[in-house]
């Protein structure tokens, strides 16, 4: 069984974080909500400010609300609004 | 899995390299029973007092494709439609280049209309993809991230309730 | 004389060959600021169970140039644009034939969205072209005038009201 | 000064009347309504049966309403409500 998830950074918030990937340890699931406060915590993300950010998640490819649930093996995406088309 | 209509062809592209319009075009014209067929091209247009030096696109390879084919299949089952096809550049593109194609052939001209305009709606909003502007200012290269538009936001929220999923 | 805005290009055509889309398309793409272009094309669509033979045009030489410039001047009041392209076929059509196209570019897709629809709108209601439908039917070749649709008429009018003269 | 006008026909109504074009005497200004009318009497326009059909009028290739008027040497077209597009 997996123990962790595997989160992507994009755009502005991939700049300011300083890397695109990352596995963060997750056994029991949680919200998206939930993941987004425990990162903010990390050292390494300290000057991303991401608890300040307005940002979207997305769980394994599709676009997801804040209190959507993440399981351990997910992939997870957290980026600024889109800007294409 | 979105269900769409198995009568209503659906190609969705995410690509570096450039499309060309007539060949999208002379495939749409092809597609059984439609008289009517709406092109939308989007172009990288002049900005910042035409110091636009091009623009930087990013995307999220995976998702890109999964989130234009769900829009697809939306527009497919919401409006009578023959077949739509949606090709997405990523990379850097200069002033007057193509970003962005949606064309949809239909047997009628009312639901091609409404139903490019509604893939642009939804593309614009919900598909993991990300301009970086590169201009001129004051003599030194910058860039900058392009911002959301709230006109974007309402476009695409026009259509809310009205969506067959 | 009907005002137009002289920043947007008026391009109204009438003929009997056919017309090339890319061709079309590649000079709107160069329209000074626009970050959009539309594109509408109308095919002759099969009917008649399969049995319609073709189409056949008529028009008032003349008159159909000027009620097509005039629709495009309005449209060039009404939106911002800042290019028309309209060309109408006469003569005998086949199916899957074009019979017509209009063009719009634009700064933003809203009004190249709109101008389009528009054009075509007011096209089908105002601009003195009649079609004739070739078919067979149980074995012998046989003709009819197209009859006016009340979508038609409807679409032309949710414009009212609203246009800019 | 001219005393007549010219008078033209399109599609189905062109093929009910036989012809294309005609030229018809008036030395006054009058209504496009009341042209109608004047024509529908002719002899040679009697199997078009003009006075009932949806017709619409153009005076010198410009859509017109019924009560627009008509001065001698105008260009008055007479047609079905159009198909194009």
């Amino acid at each position: 069984m997996q123990n962790n998830v595997r989160i992507l950074f994009f755009a502005s918030l991939r700049e300011a974080v300083g890397f695109s990937e990352m596995h963060f340890p997750l056994t029991e699931p949680c919200s998206a909500k939930e993941l987004q406060i425990a990162i903010t915590k990390l050292d390494k993300l300290d000057k991303a400010d991401i608890a300040n950010r307005d940002l979207l998640v997305a769980i394994n490819q599709q676009l997801a609300s804040w209190d959507s649930q993440v399981t351990p093996g997910d992939e997870i995406a957290f980026f600024p609004p889109v800007t294409g088309g | 899995m979105e269900l769409s209509n198995p009568n209503c062809q659906l190609n969705c592209i995410v690509q570096f390299d450039d499309f060309d319009i007539a060949t999208e075009y002379a495939k749409l014209q092809l597609t059984p029973h439609c008289g009517a067929v709406v092109l939308f091209s989007g172009l990288v247009r002049q900005q910042f007092d035409g110091c636009l030096q091009g623009l930087e696109l990013e995307h999220y390879p995976g998702m890109t494709e999964l989130a234009m084919l769900k829009i697809a299949k939306q527009a497919s089952l919401k409006f009578e439609i023959g077949a739509i096809t949606a090709i997405h550049r990523v990379g850097i593109l200069l002033p007057h280049d193509q970003i962005v194609l949606v064309g949809v052939a239909a047997p009628h001209r009312k639901d091609a209309f409404a139903a490019c305009e509604f893939m642009m709606d939804f593309l614009k909003n919900e598909v993991p993809i990300w301009k970086k502007s590169h201009f001129y200012h004051q003599g030194s290269s910058q860039s900058a991230w392009v911002e959301t538009k709230q006109s974007d936001v309402n476009a695409k929220d026009r259509w809310h309730g009205k969506i067959t999923r």
